[in-house]
């Protein structure tokens, strides 16, 4: 483990028992959380990023389970340790802040009391000291006349004050590791604009490293310092912000980008990728974008590439760039030119 | 008055009749000490404790043991001394009664002359509406001759006048009682509102306390004018609505006495080893009425097969356990102008099919039976039913609530019905005159609609002679006449029976299912 | 060749009464839409934009009279939609159509595919029923599905797959004026591109007009002609695409614009981040809706209304709704956070 | 400009879809053992129902009405399997006559109240306002009269029979089915294919029997289920007071009151009819939670 | 919270009205006349107008309705046309009766179904789970009168009791004056309500189990216990809360089977003998008490919805 990797995902596994059978949600995810760090993971809908995260706490719903792989926090193995350890973690070392701010706090307690919980079981304060404490977190994250706010119910804010909560509470124990899933989703566009701003001063402040969770490419070019791109169940290109968007190697990468209408630009046509996300009952046996990729070869759709690192610590699953890469060097993909390795 | 089946479930509601009666069987050697609590299980709460304000069995029974009545009527269902210590008839419409002296109301105040003409004025009084008050409306006028003797008038020749003053409708309510009464009713409250709440009379039990729907509580007279007052300290009607509740509750001494019992109870009362059973006649009718004016019940045939056609004897032996007689006519034994000397008729199923086939009725037809939901007469209609199919007659039957039953049966709108009649006052003419005169067609009580000008004749006879005699001659004929006629097919006279502690000694109920409580004594 | 005006919406109102009190008397109102003119000319796409609940949606409902408006007038072709009878709408309606958001929830999910679109045109009486068979068949080939699927379930399609059943169902009974409330915005970016596309070539080839509802700006300026920013119900500034982008003057606009992450690490922009949240619109700030919230507001500003305008800053058609769009640009105020 | 859909293959496999959607419900339903279990019991019921009285007055000489006073209050025998009643009447027989009787209150009470009821909600949740205060109201109404005392009253003022305690029942009914519904209703209202349909010109009438009827269905499917099962309580407590089916019927609940006089000495009487009342409520309330199970799309797993 | 309550008990008043309506039309549509019931049998028809007159059943329809309403508003329900006594007097003496046997009941309702349901969801799709949703299926599907026949043949009459158990016997009737009494008609009401409220905890638990609070409480590294009995369970109760009062109210006016069987003399039976006796201003009356009763307790439910969940708006 290198040492400034607070933590680090390998091949993990993830499947869910349904009605029709099982279902890899997340079948081989690997990618580093360095110290100090935002990394982003990027994907479309029901690639697996929630469920990534949430087997990263083991707060996988009831019918899912954890079947394979590595999650080292600290030297330990999250997918081994005891559920009584995982406890201690969980809100202590690693917090984590969901999508929806509406259904995401309780609803029968004040916003003081949900924050104080956190602080009382792994801090050790009494009520009175958590609930100071409670207040002094509330100011942190920007939230007007915190004394009077603290007593508030969840019904009493707004989207974006919610929000703050769910990120004071999360950082009620200065953890190493914050999750963030999609925190800003269900908010509007200038209410996104200051959580954000928010992330980036605390984490700068505070130091801690933070998994970023969106489908939103703009968010991640903002916030982050890696990125993982999702695809199926899969990581599919892990790299550093500015490779992934100036330089990206993976078909699905640069076709996500090309997709992407902005406001900042003109553009004349939009450069679509083909297809659907196939469903995560029948996953296609070779590579999972075979189907839609412009440049796919037989192998391609016979065989699964695995994720390669490159020199610079990227890493890629792509057959393009293995030594076994069949076809022409030059492949283009979505009207952009890629050099082949083999 | 329709005997509602004392054995029924839901009586509650039912009309029956009832009189008086506190002479009754003489202090049988009370071997038990006096004092004490006597509890009596009943079926359902009295409605009002104003003589005048009701006319049910659960509200005399309360008031015969509170008011006291002019005459009243031995075990042998002869006319005794009450609060009248004599009486005569004047002439044909006039009778003369001496008061006896010194009786107090349990308020202290006097029993004369005045309060009979007052207690008599205000059961006629419109503005009362008494539901009793068709026992009395021959009386035109209530005469004070002196202190001690009042003059009664009727209107045309009452024989059967004594018997109805026996009736504890005839209860002498204290005269402070009336006035407080009529002050209430003026104000605008419900006439005899007064009196039920506080009911005051010259008995040997008060009144202490009522809890409606629950129990009402009396106590000893210490003060009674007559020589033997009640043995025990007080007297508690509870309302117990459930039979097997009641019988429970007296297996388990909770009670000591019950009333009704089922028939089907009465073995495991008798083996219970603390209590038993009393087995007494009662003077109600249960009989099977015919709409007489709809054919095909127009045709005497049709009603004498259909009468032929119900074996008494299987009724009363299924259902209810032989506690019962069968009935020949519409009196029971020991009521006045009672007869066996009638062609009765009989359980013949043959003779039943050759008159339906005289009648041109050999094929059947279908019809309708109705009954109130009283388990015993809905167990009736369902044999009647088994057997009127083997004359053909397919009968479907038609349960009804008591209120809708009484009201249609009134009307009219039936073919055949279950009904009872009660005679509290043990007088022919109350068991017969109402049933089957045709001036009380519907709700009075005829509800066969049965017209025969020669049997009207003969009752309107038999209310004006004034010989005993004569009376019961009368009655004999018309007892024959309405067997010819079978205005309705008479079924059984049914048996009070009343589950009774071994504590309790020297309790007896009387034809007329009042109970006599003043010579019980409980031994505990 | 000169723009032909299609529908042109006059003052239009959209209030919700809210109910409570004894027996349900109406307490208060929802100003959802209050007060808003526009024009949409034939064969153009204008497009909406604004936070949630600013009404964009409740615009496009009321001119469809999906709700009835309150107030003002809602012309297409020359006719008020808004006061003809309901019977007369149902034959209007062949000409305005609407495709929705969700597209999960915008087909019942009990139907075919087929019978989607046959009851479409049942109900505008399109073509004789013999003939629907055919036209059904023709109308999943131009939105990108397969004929054979004409007998499926909604829950046998994909997400985008569902958006192009909805957008064919809109254009089975040949409409002039399509409504896109929010039609790609829960798609994702891969499938939301395609849609997008179809929707242009569709305009090409039927000459279609859209009014296109979003919140999306890079959506929004890819697909519009002319754009109206909203904000609380009132419409702050409305231009063509390249004088919003690029000269936009309102400072809600600026907010707007600078608020939106741009999938570019290099470009790192002076963001403006607007304090608080929006207003509700049951008891909306006197004066300029936007003042609680704006770095530049005065007095004035708080009780008076500012009335859309152009400026000489603007170029023609643009309008902005701002007391001092010429003081900020010259940079004559300061913004006050 | 179409060709993003690949997966498919072309050559068209034509499945028939609302088969399909059936047998997708009935899978999900099977595998709920418990529903399962329900529903066979149910269908045994109905077919005892039906079957029942035939094969008895077939192959035996057992009628359900046949008195013999004889033989009253036996005890449970190998002749007379549930006993004899105060008739003498074989309770077995009663009560497999009887069986129709009462699926007879269940079902139709259930139906009556179910259309009135399905009516109410739609049209009070579909057209909101007045029409809506006005409905709810009247339900409120009914709700806060107290369940048995409304059917005691009724069949007071009609009568006792069958029909009037199924009328009695199925009036009893309607404020649940049409709350239910109302609010079925409200939530499919929001969705946008109604407004769909709305905005191609559809009449209320076809937007409230093509769109939201059938899709207010599991809930009306659900309720009811379990409504039967209410109804066949009531209607046997109705009886019990005396009210309804009229004697000799072998209604059961009337079975149970008559038999409650003889609880001391035969209590078999009261036991039988008791026991059947319970097995097929309980069959009912198992069908009904598997229903739901079957048909709440948030219970997939 | 005043103003609330004060609307509430406002808007109930349409109700009431309908209710009040309902059962008067109901009562007149009833064959069988009021004054003939009084009268007796062989009254002449001129002391059954008499007795009309005196009613006021003459007076046209709405007349007497707008009477029995002017009068019910100053709490005067008139008099029982049975026993002439006013019908607030006659209902007094039950209410309680009916109100402590609905009360009782529910707090064992509540006590074994709260157990019950708490156990199942916590225990979900275990044996435990499966064995008391049976159990509970079972009290749910069992007619309550013949469940208390079934009590009183064991506990009561006995003759299903080993003699060596003869301690456990129960007074079979009435109520109150022994404790004794209760116990049998409590447990007949109360099982039923019990299989009611467990499976709604039960449901309701589950459903409150899988939202996204639940899950933030869990990355909090908040203990199962916390999770389940502090956030779980708070929001779970609010439906069952519902059901608590419904249940009360059914229990009030409903308990006439119960009543009936024990030979309790409460309201129900009261009502039925009124509606029998065609007791027309009692019948009223009663049916106008556990109506305005109804209303309250469930005025009192959503009120407590306000305690258990601040969001609710009551507004
Ligand atoms: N409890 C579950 N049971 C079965 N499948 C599940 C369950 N939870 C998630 N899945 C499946 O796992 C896959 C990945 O889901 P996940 O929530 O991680 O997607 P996501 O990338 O977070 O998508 P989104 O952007 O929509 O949040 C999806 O196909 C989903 O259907
Ligand atoms: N039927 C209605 N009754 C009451 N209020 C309504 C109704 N429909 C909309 N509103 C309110 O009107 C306002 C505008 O709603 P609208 O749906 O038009 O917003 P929007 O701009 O489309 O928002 P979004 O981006 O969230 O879709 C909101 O405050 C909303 O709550
Ligand atoms: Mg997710
Ligand atoms: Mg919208």
């Amino acid at each position: 483990m290198s040492k400034d990797n607070v933590l680090e995902v390998r091949n993990l596994q993830t499947s869910f028992s349904t009605d029709k059978g099982e279902v890899r949600a997340v079948d081989g995810v690997s990618f580093d959380v360095p110290k100090g760090k935002t990394i982003g993971i990027v994907g479309e809908s029901g690639s697996g990023k929630s469920i990534t995260s949430l087997s990263i706490l083991r707060l996988l719903a009831e019918n899912g389970k954890i079947k394979g792989g590595e999650i080292r926090y600290k030297g330990e193995d999250l997918t081994k340790v005891s559920e009584k350890r995982m406890r201690e973690l969980r809100g202590n070392e690693i917090s984590m802040i969901f999508q929806e701010p509406m259904t995401s706090l309780n609803p029968v307690y004040t916003v003081g009391q949900q924050i104080s919980e956190a602080l009382i079981s792994h801090q050790g304060m009494n009520k009175k000291q958590a609930m100071v404490r409670s207040v002094e977190l509330l100011k942190l994250v920007g939230i007007p006349s915190p004394e009077k706010r603290v007593k508030a119910y969840p019904f009493e804010l707004s989207g974006g004050m919610r929000q703050r909560v769910m990120i004071a509470m999360s950082l009620a124990c200065d953890p190493e590791i914050l999750i963030a899933d999609e925190p800003t989703t269900a908010l509007d566009v200038t209410i996104q604009a200051q959580i954000l701003e928010l992330i980036k001063d605390l984490q700068e402040r505070l130091g801690m490293s933070v998994i970023f969770i969106t489908h939103d490419l703009g968010v991640v070019a903002e916030t982050c310092d890696y990125v993982a791109v999702m695809y199926a169940g899969q990581v599919v290109e892990y790299s550093d912000i500015r490779t992934l968007f100036k330089q990206p190697k993976h078909p699905y990468s640069i076709g996500l980008l090309n997709s992407l209408p902005r406001h900042d630009i003109d553009q004349e046509k939009l450069m679509p990728i083909k297809g659907n996300v196939p469903s995560p009952h029948e996953m296609p046996t070779g590579c999972r974008f075979a189907p839609r990729c412009p440049a796919a070869t037989d192998l391609c759709r016979a065989k699964m590439p695995e994720l390669m690192t490159d020199d610079s610590g990227n890493q890629i699953r792509c057959w393009i760039y293995s030594d076994e890469w069949p076809g022409e060097k030059e492949v283009n993909v979505y009207g952009e030119t890629r050099i082949a390795k083999g | 008055a329709c005997a509602g089946g004392s054995d029924s479930e839901n009586t509650s509601e039912e009309p029956t009749e009832e009189t008086e009666g506190t002479e009754g069987s003489e202090g049988t050697a009370s071997e038990g000490a006096e004092g004490g609590d006597l509890i009596l299980a009943v079926l359902s709460d009295a409605s009002s404790l104003d003589p005048a304000g009701s006319n049910d069995v659960p509200s005399s029974v309360v008031q015969a043991n509170i008011y006291e009545t002019l005459v009243n009527r031995d075990e042998n269902n002869e006319i005794v001394p009450g609060l009248a210590e004599s009486w005569e008839q004047v002439d044909d419409t006039t009778w003369s009664f001496k008061l006896r002296e010194g009786v107090k109301f349990h308020d202290g105040e006097e029993f004369n002359a005045e309060v009979v003409k007052m207690n008599l004025d205000r059961i006629l009084d419109p503005a009362v509406a008494s539901p009793r008050l068709f026992l009395f409306e021959m009386i035109t006028n209530v005469e004070v001759v002196s202190d001690y003797e009042v003059n009664i008038t009727t209107e045309y020749p009452f024989a059967p006048l004594l018997a109805h003053l026996s009736h504890n409708g005839g209860g002498m309510v204290s005269p402070a009682s009336i006035e407080a009464d009529y002050e209430a009713l003026n104000g605008g409250a419900d006439p005899g509102s007064v009196i039920s709440e506080n009911p005051v009379g010259t008995g040997f039990f008060k009144f202490e306390s009522w809890n409606p729907g629950s129990e009402i509580k009396l106590v000893k007279n210490e003060d009674y004018w007559g020589e033997e007052g009640a043995k025990v300290d007080s007297v508690t009607f509870r309302v117990v609505p459930d039979s097997q509740v009641r019988a429970a509750d007296l297996e388990t001494g909770n009670v000591h006495i019950i009333d009704p019992v089922q028939p089907n109870e009465v073995e495991r009362i008798n083996n219970s080893g603390v209590a038993s059973v009393n087995q007494k006649a009662s003077s109600s009718l249960a009989y099977l009425g015919f709409n007489t004016e709809k054919a095909p019940f127009d045709d005497p045939l049709v009603r004498q097969a259909i009468s032929k056609a119900i074996d008494r004897e299987a009724i009363i032996s299924g259902i209810y356990d032989n506690y019962g007689i069968p009935a020949i006519g519409p009196l029971a034994p020991g009521i006045f102008g009672y007869t066996e000397d009638i062609d009765a008729i009989e359980y013949n199923m043959d003779e039943a099919k050759a008159l339906l086939e005289e009648a041109g009725m050999a094929d059947g037809f279908e019809t309708t039976l109705w009954t109130n939901d009283n388990p015993q007469r809905q167990a009736i209609a369902v044999l009647v039913q088994e057997a009127l199919a083997e004359l053909n007659i397919t009968v479907e039957i038609e349960v009804m609530e008591f209120g809708t039953y009484l009201e249609q049966t009134a009307a009219g709108q039936h073919d055949m019905f279950i009904l009872g009649w009660s005679n509290p006052t043990g007088d022919a003419d109350y068991g017969m005159y109402a049933l089957f005169h045709s001036s009380q067609k519907g709700n009075p009580g005829n509800r066969s609609f049965y017209e025969n000008p020669e049997v009207d004749e003969l009752l309107d006879q038999g209310r004006r002679e004034t010989d005993p005699a004569a009376r019961e001659a009368i009655y004999a004929e018309v007892a024959q006449l309405l067997t010819d006629d079978a205005p309705m097919a008479f079924l059984l006279h049914t048996e009070y029976l009343t589950g009774i502690s071994d504590n309790v000694q020297g309790f007896d109920i009387g034809t007329d299912g009042i109970y006599q409580l003043r010579d019980v004594t409980i031994n505990e | 060749m000169a723009k032909q005006e299609l529908l042109k919406v006059e003052g239009l109102k959209q209030y919700f009464p809210i109910k409570g009190g004894f027996l349900g008397r109406t307490v208060n109102h929802v100003k959802a839409v209050d007060d808003i003119s526009f024009t949409i000319y034939e064969g153009e796409t204008v497009s909406i934009v604004g936070e949630s609940g600013c009404g964009k949606s409740t615009t496009g409902r009321s001119i469809l009279r999906l709700e009835e408006p309150t107030e003002g007038k809602v012309e297409f072709q020359g006719v008020d939609l808004a006061t003809i009878s309901k019977r007369q709408m149902r034959d209007y309606r062949k000409d305005l159509q609407i495709i929705f958001q969700d597209p999960y929830a915008s087909i019942n999910p009990r139907q075919t595919v087929a019978s989607v679109l046959n009851e479409a045109m049942e109900i505008q009486n399109v073509l004789p029923a013999n003939k629907r068979r055919a036209r059904i068949e023709e109308l999943l080939e131009t939105v990108g599905l397969l004929p054979y699927q004409a007998d499926r379930f909604p829950h046998e399609f994909s997400g985008g797959q569902r958006q192009r059943i909805g957008i064919a169902r809109a254009l089975s009974v040949d409409p002039k004026l399509i409504i896109c409330d929010e039609a790609v915005s829960a798609l994702d970016v891969s499938i939301q591109a395609q849609v997008l596309n179809l929707l242009e070539d569709l305009q090409e080839q039927y000459n279609l007009t859209y009014l296109f509802i979003s919140h999306d700006l890079g959506v929004v300026r890819h697909i519009s002609d002319r754009i109206i920013v909203m904000y609380l119900g009132k419409i702050v500034e409305i231009a063509d695409k390249h004088s919003l982008f690029e000269n936009p003057q309102h400072p809600y606009t600026k907010a707007l614009l600078s608020a939106i992450p741009v999938p570019d690490p290099d470009k790192k922009k002076e963001r403006i981040v607007l304090k608080g949240d929006v207003p509700s619109p049951i008891d909306p700030p006197a004066g300029c809706r936007f003042h609680t919230r704006c770095p530049f507001a005065t007095d004035k500003c708080r009780t008076e209304e500012p009335k859309l305008r152009t400026s000489d800053l603007m170029k023609e058609g643009h309008e902005a709704a701002c007391h001092y769009m010429e003081e900020i640009s010259a940079g004559a105020m300061q913004p006050n956070y | 400009m179409s060709e993003e859909t690949v997966n498919h293959p072309v050559t068209a496999k034509k499945v028939n879809p609302q088969l399909e959607s059936f047998k997708q419900f009935w899978r999900r339903l099977a595998k709920n053992r418990a529903a399962l279990i329900g529903g066979i019991m149910i269908l045994f019921f109905v077919i005892m129902a039906f079957l029942g009285p035939w094969i008895i007055s077939t192959f035996t000489d057992w009628e359900p009405n046949k008195t013999s006073v004889a033989n009253k209050l036996q005890g449970p025998s190998a002749e007379h399997w549930f006993g004899t009643d105060s008739f003498g009447r074989d309770i077995f027989t009663r009560i497999v006559f009887g069986m129709k009787l009462t699926l007879y209150v269940g079902f139709l009470s259930v139906f009556v109240g179910g259309i009135v009821g399905v009516i109410l909600g739609i049209v009070s949740g579909y057209y909101g306002g007045k029409v809506d205060t006005i409905i709810m109201r009247l339900m409120d109404v009914l709700l806060a009269f107290p369940g048995i005392l409304l059917a005691l009253a009724i069949v007071a003022v009609l009568g006792g029979s069958l029909t009037n305690v199924i009328i009695a029942v199925g009036i009893f009914s309607v404020p649940a089915f049409a709350r239910i519904v109302r609010g079925s209703t409200l939530s499919v209202k929001k969705l946008e294919y109604i407004d769909a349909v709305r905005a191609l010109g559809a009449s209320d009438f076809r937007i409230i029997f093509k769109h939201i009827l059938p899709n207010v269905m599991s809930p009306i499917i659900v309720q009811a289920s379990l409504r039967i099962a209410t109804a066949i309580l009531t209607g046997a407590g109705l009886a019990f007071l005396g009210l309804g089916a009229q004697p000799p019927a072998p209604e059961w609940g009337a079975m149970l009151n008559e038999g409650r006089q003889y609880m001391y000495e035969a209590g078999h009487v009261a036991l039988f009819p008791g026991l059947m009342i319970v097995v097929v409520v309980l069959a009912f309330n198992i069908f009904g939670d598997g229903v739901r199970d079957a048909l709440d799309p948030k219970m997939k797993k | 919270m005043t103003k609330y309550i004060i609307r509430r008990l406002l808007q109930t008043i349409p109700v009431l009205i309908g209710v009040t309506i309902l059962v008067f039309s109901l009562m007149h549509l009833v064959p069988g006349d009021a004054a003939k019931i009084i009268a007796g049998e062989g009254a002449s028809d001129q002391t059954v107008e008499n007795i009309r007159e005196r009613l006021g059943l003459n007076d046209p329809l709405y007349v007497q309705y707008g009477t029995f309403v002017g009068n019910a508003v100053q709490g005067d329900l008139g008099s029982s046309i049975r026993s002439g006594r006013p019908v607030m007097d006659e209902i007094g003496a039950r209410f309680w009766v009916t109100f402590e046997l609905a009360f009782y009941s529910t707090i064992v309702a509540v006590f074994l179904g709260l157990i019950a349901g708490i156990i199942s969801a916590v225990r979900h799709y275990t044996l435990t789970d499966v064995t008391v949703m049976i159990i509970a299926l079972f009290g749910l599907s069992m007619p309550n009168f013949w469940f208390g026949l079934l009590l009183i043949q064991w506990f009561a009459i006995g003759n299903w009791m080993p003699e060596s158990l003869e301690f456990l016997k129960m007074r079979p009737s009435g109520w109150g004056d022994d404790w004794r009494q209760v116990v049998l008609p409590v447990l007949t009401l109360g099982t039923g309500g019990a299989a009611i409220i467990a499976r709604m905890t039960r449901s309701s638990m589950l459903e409150v189990i899988g939202q996204d609070y639940i899950r933030t409480a869990r990355a909090k590294g908040l203990t199962e216990r916390i999770v389940v009995y502090r956030h779980a369970l708070k929001n779970a109760l609010i439906p069952v809360v519902t059901v608590v009062g419904l249940e009360f109210g059914g229990f009030l006016g409903g308990a006439v089977l119960t009543e009936t069987i024990f030979a309790i003399n409460g309201m129900g039976r009261l009502t039925i003998d009124a509606i029998r006796t065609r007791d027309f201003p009692m019948v009223q009356g009663t049916v106008l008490v556990i109506s305005v009763l109804f209303v309250v307790v469930n005025l009192l439910v959503d009120v407590s919805y306000r305690y258990l969940n601040k969001r609710i708006d009551l507004n």
